[in-house]
């Protein structure tokens, strides 16, 4: 059923240029519009007011065209939750940004702002109210890997409230830190900087399970079951709402490179064989348990390599100097020299490598030639590429800084966890420059070096952080928040599957029917889609895949965004071709904001849409505008790569407008009238480029042979 | 405040720099953009292939000054030096370099390029001859040797007239002075 | 406002900090000594390592969804967030857990509240300026040295009346459990070191001013321009350490200047066309993935070249003359360039100095250290007092918002305990 | 068993019969087919890759698409072969535009080149499609107790992705006679035969490291698999004395030779006296 929305127009104190008699009148005359009133001032108190009382009057259902709801929305809607009122009906259009300042034909922008009013009332006429629901988990989290960070993680778990149940592996905890005799920058041993810890461990709220690996893990954020076997082969399960992964790192182990002679010659070793060594106190020669006099450190053994590890492991300059440093405190006169191509030591860590010069420390830009063992000596032959000269001397030890890999078992916990994967075979971040931490599956956090090569205190840093994400999503066990997002009707669900494999978070899980309702037993193994709304976030790629419209946003429907096109594209026709944009409230709907702040020009022959992420729109909804008579279609993404909703919802979003061209080359029509085009609000011209591109093509084009009516006349007239 | 010191204009100094602006800054285009010089740019200078070279402490310029050299656009240089003759085209620079910068075979393309500009040492020259003029390095020459050992004094199927008719239109033709 | 937490300084982490604390329900003040929120963030347009905007962060809880800009960020309509601009500390009294505070907040000549960025002021008078288009309070700042009779008519005609030219600083006291520093960093002026004639050629510039020339919002566009006369840039180079691990100025690797670097030889040589750019290094540090930069930019075609700087010659035309010594040839190598770009040390701000006085926290390097050290935790610089981005020494962004959820973290773990 | 084409080069024909003969005697003893390719000659080596790159690829291209008419795989006992070979064909499968260049100056002969064929080593075929336990049933006379260091030569081993090539499997020929595999430090390096033509100290300065550390190491006798490689360890032996003072006696052997001999064949056919060091230490021992 159709429902009429009042209509509020805001003058932006009367700064705006836009024709507001003709608004008034044009959109009073729309069916779907109950009131229009003008205000001057949207934003400031007085009209709060006014709007609070709209809202009483009409249930809600109100269009507020002003600036960018990016702007108004977040103070409206604290004004009217402070009041008690409901704010999810209200649908906002943006005639300041979208029309009055980038248009200099008044009439022109007038008629614009009428047209996307007219979408945004019908959008609103089917709105729903969006609750604020709650929903109790269980206030308990699990930590697997028991090194610095796994511990960290448990100790700040603690420390915000929840239970903690750490898995470790091996018989202690302490992973490689405990092994080391140093730590950047600290100077402490690792069992000291661990000690505290290890103390602070020892807390009602923290279960430890050494001995333990996961095995897989089954559910969703809240309600995770890891499923744990003991070394003794005794399985158990734990059910826990969220997983810290925090399982560390690998040393490279070079035997297959030739001219270290690794794991051929006793006395050449890793840097963490050395540092284990040196915590044991006992450095010697491994071959005849001689005096070690003289040490060869070899940098990047397998790191900036292609064959092995592409990327600098970043932490292994700073071992090797650490590890110089304890070398000569036991052996004041040994003779060490490091071979490297750069020398890597961030900030204060450069003061380290100066003091190991200082010490005697020589550092030898060049590479190895070769290494041969002569009777019971090491053999080096090295170039130094500063003197341009070789050098052929014995040392006691050879010490390679192996590359900081990915630990073994992750690849096979994604399987049921869910999280991607970087390149390098570490745990892909969600997003490299703000969540860290956080991966695509929701609840699932990952933490130090199971991340990338990090320092001790990057570690901690890390856990600390990943303790508090944890947190705001529990909430201390009662989750509650507007269940703005995906709803999932079960009788609809042809259990495709699609859903829970495209949603960028891993939402949606597969469950058997049974689960869900009796069926005979025939049809028992039959898989359905659950959607925990909650759980979403609301980017809608699950709705445009769908192939029977049985999950939808519940701020955008189908009928909705098929309405709101209808709408907007009312009176396109050849006498006035319109582009219609989709765009993503991410980098689009900034990028289209600057170009209004910045007062940036296009045609007025256009309309557009929100989405959520351009994941939502779908091969339909693109051809529904051309139904209604759009001539062009363009859809404003995220950057590739970059998009907001976990990387992947702008690249769902292109594979459907590379079938909508498909579609629309195979009917005879020009694929071109749809476009794809990536935005990035540091660069409005992005925007303006691509409108311009697509209206230019509306124009050649004109609008589509089907729509009013003229079916029969299927094909395009190419020149 | 000494004398030196009151003295304007440009600083005294007895270096003497090549300018960077007369050298070839194409050449790294051209040799990339022969057979095997796509990854020359991955080159970090880290020199692993001048380790792992067995005869570059021979050599004026080190296979990684070589590949440096490249990348200023020292042409000339490059390939009228020896050293890129002498290359052993053992391999093993490029089969340690991490970046894959596929450095024996750029030398190669050097030579290539030498050689177009007719810059050949003599001795190699003498071995273009002996292709163009007999279609092979070597022939047999003590027969009875091969009969001794029950092998047939010509070496069955040996024909070098394919090799010498293509070598007539390549480039080894302009090198040994043939006819065009 | 009670039991409010202080966070000094509104760059991505404070800002960070401070939305992460107002969702959790604590009162948070946020203050910055410049009149708009973002710090060093708004000028430099990319931000590595996702070659995405610098002026983006997380979302919250008030704004779901999940990144956002800085314009669109919660720092204004957030209940439990106050942001002051202009605004310094003064004085700090009282004891862990209970300080109090004394704030000296600059005029308030427009209310960013009732400002609605109309544009008639910034149409009736040059005072009034928008500084960028994400700036955060979105609102028009209004300079009183330019006063002119428009400044009066805005200030009589403005729709919501937020003008007032008259305003005088004032002075705020805020009770304070915690306190969290995030004064981030300083980019060295490199007018001391005299080998590079900073400051007496306009072609050499910092890699900061670059970042602003480089910027399409910026005044040329985005066109790589030389400052002295506008022409085309066609060749230019890059010095690295400038200022960075030599005793004479920070002994420190300034850390995140070679990815800094490569981010705008990369935006250069590969959105730039045909401009030649040579990045002259004593080490390469682009460290762990970030090594990608060093990679693509080689490939690329920028070229790198270790070595020092030997000599600097202006030419009457504007280009430079600069030989450097490459270690690598032992050769000296002339290059004719354009524009010469500094990778100039990141040094603390000045302003460290008199709080890490008042409030008796570790200096590092004149940055802000841990209290204890041997704790691994970074971001504890003493009772009640917390640190986090650059405060801690040069910091790139996903630390410095790591750091900043580490902070929350344990605010909130020492209010439960 | 499959027949193979057998590209000779000019090399071992002209100056290694004892190489060639063999060879030719170890394949007829195992079954294998080796039929001498028709109308071939010289791969252009090295030199002629240095100075005329195409016409290197299209003399070796010609090669590859004779051998394509029967589809026999081509095999060769010259690692300077193997390597021309090798890398045209693994050249023009990566270039296009060459394949193009390459091929219309191949019509002109009335060839056509495709890629589609195998070029493999002499020992590679031995290895892979005789294998090592049927040799090993044919060692009659182990060589027990005799030393051998192994020269593999660059060309078969590098670039490691256009050869393909195991060193090991060299290993295990040498070891399958009953010889111990003497490693030594500086079994990767050159010869120093391409060296030859522009610098010959230089040249003779390498083969004379390999054959001291080889010594050094403790080994009765070398083995090679190259004409190339042969004659810079053999024959250069002979005029360390004059040049350095040195004199070493190592005898340098051809793979086959050594497998010849302990199949129990006489050191006559495998023209074993042709070896410039005299092998009669070898003798000596299986005599004894």
């Amino acid at each position: 059923m159709s429902e009429k929305s009042d209509v509020i127009l805001c003058t932006c104190g009367k700064q705006l240029q836009l024709d507001y008699e003709i608004l008034t009148d044009r959109i009073g005359k729309i069916e779907l519009a109950k009131t229009v009133t003008i205000l001057d001032t949207v934003c400031q108190d007085d009209d709060l007011e006014q709007i609070a009382k709209m809202i009483e009057k009409n249930e809600g259902r109100l269009v507020i065209a002003a600036c960018t709801n990016q702007k108004i929305q977040p103070r409206i809607d604290q004004f009217l939750y402070s009041k008690g009122l409901d704010p999810t009906r209200i649908q906002y259009v943006n005639i300041r940004e979208h029309s009055a300042w980038v248009h200099d034909d008044l009439t022109e922008a007038s008629e614009k702002s009428v047209a996307m009013t007219r979408g945004a009332l019908a959008r609103s006429s089917t709105s729903n109210t969006i609750p604020t629901e709650s929903k109790d988990v269980a206030g308990h989290v699990t930590v697997i890997g028991g090194g610095i960070a796994g511990i960290e993680s448990a100790i700040s778990l603690s420390g915000l409230g929840y239970n903690v149940t750490l898995i470790e592996i091996a018989d202690e905890l302490g992973g490689h830190l405990a092994k080391l005799p140093m730590v950047a920058p600290t100077g402490k041993s690792g069992t000291e900087v661990l000690a505290a810890r290890l103390a602070a461990l020892k807390s009602d709220s923290i279960t430890i399970l050494t001995r333990t690996k996961v095995k897989y893990v089954e559910g969703e954020l809240g309600r995770f079951v890891v499923h744990l076997v003991t070394d003794a082969a005794e399985e158990d399960e734990l059910h826990t709402s969220a997983v810290v992964l925090a399982t560390g790192f690998k040393e490279f182990k070079p035997t297959m490179i030739d001219e270290y002679q690794y794991g051929k010659n006793p006395d050449v070793l890793t840097q963490l064989e050395l540092s284990e060594m040196l915590t044991e106190d006992s450095l010697k020669r491994p071959s005849d348990g001689g005096e070690v006099k003289s040490v060869i450190m070899v940098q990047c053994v397998g790191s900036r390599s292609e064959d092995y590890k592409r990327d600098c492991s970043k932490l292994c300059c700073t071992f090797a100097i650490d590890n110089s440093l304890e070398i000569l405190k036991r052996v004041p006169d040994a003779q060490i020299r490091i071979v490297y191509m750069d020398i890597r030591v961030p900030f204060e860590n450069e003061l380290i490598y100066a003091e190991s010069r200082e010490k005697g420390v020589d550092y030898i830009r060049g590479r190895i030639s070769m290494v041969w063992s002569q009777g019971n000596e090491t053999r080096v032959k090295l170039y130094d590429s500063l003197l341009d000269q070789y050098f052929e001397l014995s040392s006691d030890l050879l010490v390679l800084s192996c590359a900081v890999l990915p630990p073994d078992g992750i690849t096979e916990l994604s399987e049921t966890l869910g999280y991607a994967i970087e390149d390098d075979g570490h745990i892909k971040e969600l997003y490299g420059k703000l969540r860290r931490n956080e991966t695509r599956r929701r609840g699932v956090l990952a933490v130090g070096a199971v991340t990338r090569p990090q320092f001790a205190y990057e570690a901690v840093t890390d856990a600390q952080a990943a303790a508090l994400v944890i947190h705001n999503e529990l909430q201390g066990g009662r989750i509650e928040k507007i269940a703005r997002g995906a709803v999932l009707v079960a009788d609809d669900c042809v259990g495709c599957s699609l859903c829970a494999q495209q949603c960028p978070r891993g939402v949606p899980l597969m469950v058997e029917e049974t689960d869900l309702e009796n069926q005979d037993d025939e049809q028992k193994l039959v898989f359905k889609a659950t959607i925990d709304t909650l759980n979403c976030h609301a980017c809608g790629v699950c709705q445009s895949l769908c192939p029977s419209g049985a999950t939808q946003l519940n701020f955008l429907t189908n009928e909705q965004l098929w309405a709101e096109i209808d709408a907007v594209l009312e009176g396109a026709g050849s006498d006035y071709p319109i582009t219609l944009c989709f765009y993503c409230e991410e980098c689009s709907v900034s990028t289209i904001d600057i170009v209004g702040t910045r007062k940036m020009k296009y045609p007025a022959s256009t309309r557009l849409i929100p989405v959520p992420c351009s994941g939502r729109v779908s091969i339909v909804d693109i051809l529904k505008a051309f139904e209604s008579g759009a001539s062009a279609v363009m859809l404003a993404a995220c950057e590739t790569d970059r998009c907001h909703i976990a990387g992947t919802g702008n690249e769902i979003a292109q594979v459907q407008v590379d079938v909508a061209q498909e579609i629309l080359n195979a009917i005879g029509w020009r694929g071109e009238r749809v476009g794809m085009y990536r935005m990035f609000s540091a660069e409005p011209e992005r925007f303006t480029e691509a409108i311009n591109e697509m209206v230019k093509r509306a124009k050649d084009f004109g609008p589509t042979p089907v729509h009013l009516g003229t079916a029969g006349k299927w094909m395009e007239v190419k020149e | 405040m000494s004398d030196a010191e009151e003295q304007t204009g440009p600083p005294i100094t007895l270096v003497e720099p090549i300018d960077v602006s007369k050298l070839d800054s194409e050449f790294r285009k051209t040799i990339r953009s022969m057979p095997n010089g796509e990854e020359l740019m991955a080159c970090f200078a880290c020199s692993t292939c001048t380790a792992a070279c067995p005869i570059a402490n021979q050599w004026d310029y080190k296979p990684h000054q070589l590949i440096r050299m490249i990348l200023l656009g020292m042409r000339d240089d490059v390939l009228s030096s020896k050293e890129i003759w002498e290359c052993l085209t053992c391999f093993q620079c490029q089969e340690r370099c991490p970046q894959k910068v596929r450095v024996t075979d750029i030398f190669f393309d050097c030579k290539n390029l030498a050689a177009e500009e007719g810059m050949i040492p003599d001795n190699i020259i003498g071995l273009a001859r002996e292709l163009a003029e007999k279609g092979q390095l070597y022939v047999v020459t003590a027969d009875w040797e091969r009969e001794d050992l029950g092998l047939e004094p010509e070496v069955p199927g040996l024909s070098a007239n394919g090799i010498r008719e293509i070598l007539k239109t390549t480039r080894t033709n302009k090198i040994v002075g043939g006819e065009s | 406002m009670k039991d409010a937490v202080l966070v000094i300084g509104a760059g991505v982490a404070g800002m960070t900090a401070a939305i992460e604390l107002a969702d959790s329900n604590i009162e948070t003040v946020l203050i910055d000594r410049l009149p708009t929120a973002g710090g060093n963030a708004l000028d430099l347009y990319k931000a590595f390592p996702t070659d995405d905007c610098f002026y983006c962060f997380e979302g919250s809880r008030s704004r779901p969804g999940i990144r956002k800009c800085f314009y669109r960020s919660a720092l204004i309509d957030q209940p439990n967030l106050h942001l002051r601009t202009d605004t310094e500390v003064a004085e700090i009294s009282g004891s862990p857990g209970s300080f109090t505070v004394k704030l000296t907040v600059g005029p308030r000549y427009v209310d960013s509240r009732k400002c609605i960025l109309c544009g008639l002021c910034l149409e009736l008078s040059n005072a009034f300026e928008q500084i960028s288009p994400q700036c955060q309070p979105q609102a028009v700042i209004y300079r009183p040295d330019l006063l002119d009779d428009g400044a009066k008519k805005a200030e009589s005609d403005c729709p919501t009346k937020a003008i007032n030219l008259n305003a005088e600083p004032t002075e705020e006291t805020v009770n304070i459990t915690d306190i969290v520093l995030a004064t981030g960093y300083h980019e060295m002026q490199p007018i001391n070191v005299d080998e590079y004639s900073y400051g007496k050629h306009p072609n050499i510039i910092t890699q900061l001013e670059l970042a602003k020339i480089l910027d399409p919002n910026g005044e040329s566009g985005g066109a790589l321009l030389r400052p002295s006369d506008g022409a085309q840039v066609k060749n230019m180079m890059m010095i690295q350490c400038v200022g960075s691990r030599d005793e004479n100025y920070y002994a420190y690797c300034s850390k995140i200047c070679c990815v800094f670097a490569l981010k705008h030889a990369k935006i250069v040589s590969s959105e730039r066309n045909g401009i030649g750019i040579t990045v002259v290094y004593m080490d390469m540090r682009t460290y762990d993935r970030h090594e990608r930069y060093y990679r693509e930019t080689r490939d690329s075609g920028v070229r790198f070249l270790r070595g020092r700087l030997h000599l600097i010659d202006p030419r009457e035309d504007g280009t430079l003359d600069v030989t450097v010594y490459d270690s690598l040839l032992n050769k000296y190598l002339r290059h004719n360039i354009d524009l010469l770009v500094l990778s100039s040390a990141l040094e603390p701000p000045e302003s460290n100095d008199g709080i890490i006085q008042l409030l008796d926290v570790q200096m590092r390097s004149g940055f802000i250290g841990p209290s204890d050290p041997f704790s691994e935790n970074e971001v504890v610089a003493g009772d009640h007092l917390y640190v986090c981005g650059s405060a801690t020494g040069p910091t790139e962004v996903p630390e410095s918002v790591t750091q900043a959820r580490a902070v929350v973290s344990k605010i909130l773990q020492g209010r439960r305990s | 068993m499959p027949a193979y084409n057998l590209y000779m080069g000019c090399s071992v024909p002209a100056n290694y019969p004892n190489y060639e003969a063999s060879m030719l005697k170890v394949a007829l003893a195992l079954g294998m087919e080796l039929e001498y390719m028709e109308n071939v000659a010289c791969c252009g080596s090295p030199n002629l890759r240095a100075i005329d790159y195409l016409g290197w690829l299209t003399v070796n291209a010609r090669t590859l698409a004779i051998a394509e008419e029967n589809g026999h795989d081509i095999v060769t006992p010259c690692n300077g072969c193997f390597a021309s070979l090798k890398d045209t064909l693994h050249h023009l499968k990566h270039d296009e535009s060459d394949m193009k260049k390459v091929n219309s100056e191949l019509k002109k002969l009335g060839l056509t080149f495709k890629g589609t064929i195998k070029v493999r080593h002499f020992i590679e075929a031995l290895y892979t499609d005789i294998g090592v336990e049927e040799i090993r049933k044919k060692v009659t006379n182990p060589l027990d107790g005799i030393g051998i260091s192994i020269h593999y030569g660059c060309h078969l081993m590098r670039p490691a992705d256009v050869t393909g090539f195991r060193p090991e499997i060299l290993d295990e020929l040498v070891s399958l006679t009953g010889a111990t595999v003497i490693e030594y430090p500086i079994w990767k390096q050159c010869c120093g035969a391409t060296v030859l033509p522009v610098n010959e100290p230089l040249a003779i300065r390498l083969a004379r490291d390999k054959i001291k550390s080889m010594k050094e190491a403790g080994a009765a006798f070398a083995a090679v698999v190259c004409p190339a490689c042969g004659n810079q360890l053999d024959l250069q032996q002979l005029g360390l004395k004059d040049s350095y003072g040195e004199v070493y006696d190592l005898p340098v052997l051809l793979y086959p030779q050594i497998l010849a001999l302990a199949m129990g064949m006489d050191e006559s056919e495998i023209g074993l006296e042709m070896n410039r060091v005299p092998a009669d230490t070898i003798l000596d021992h299986l005599t004894s």
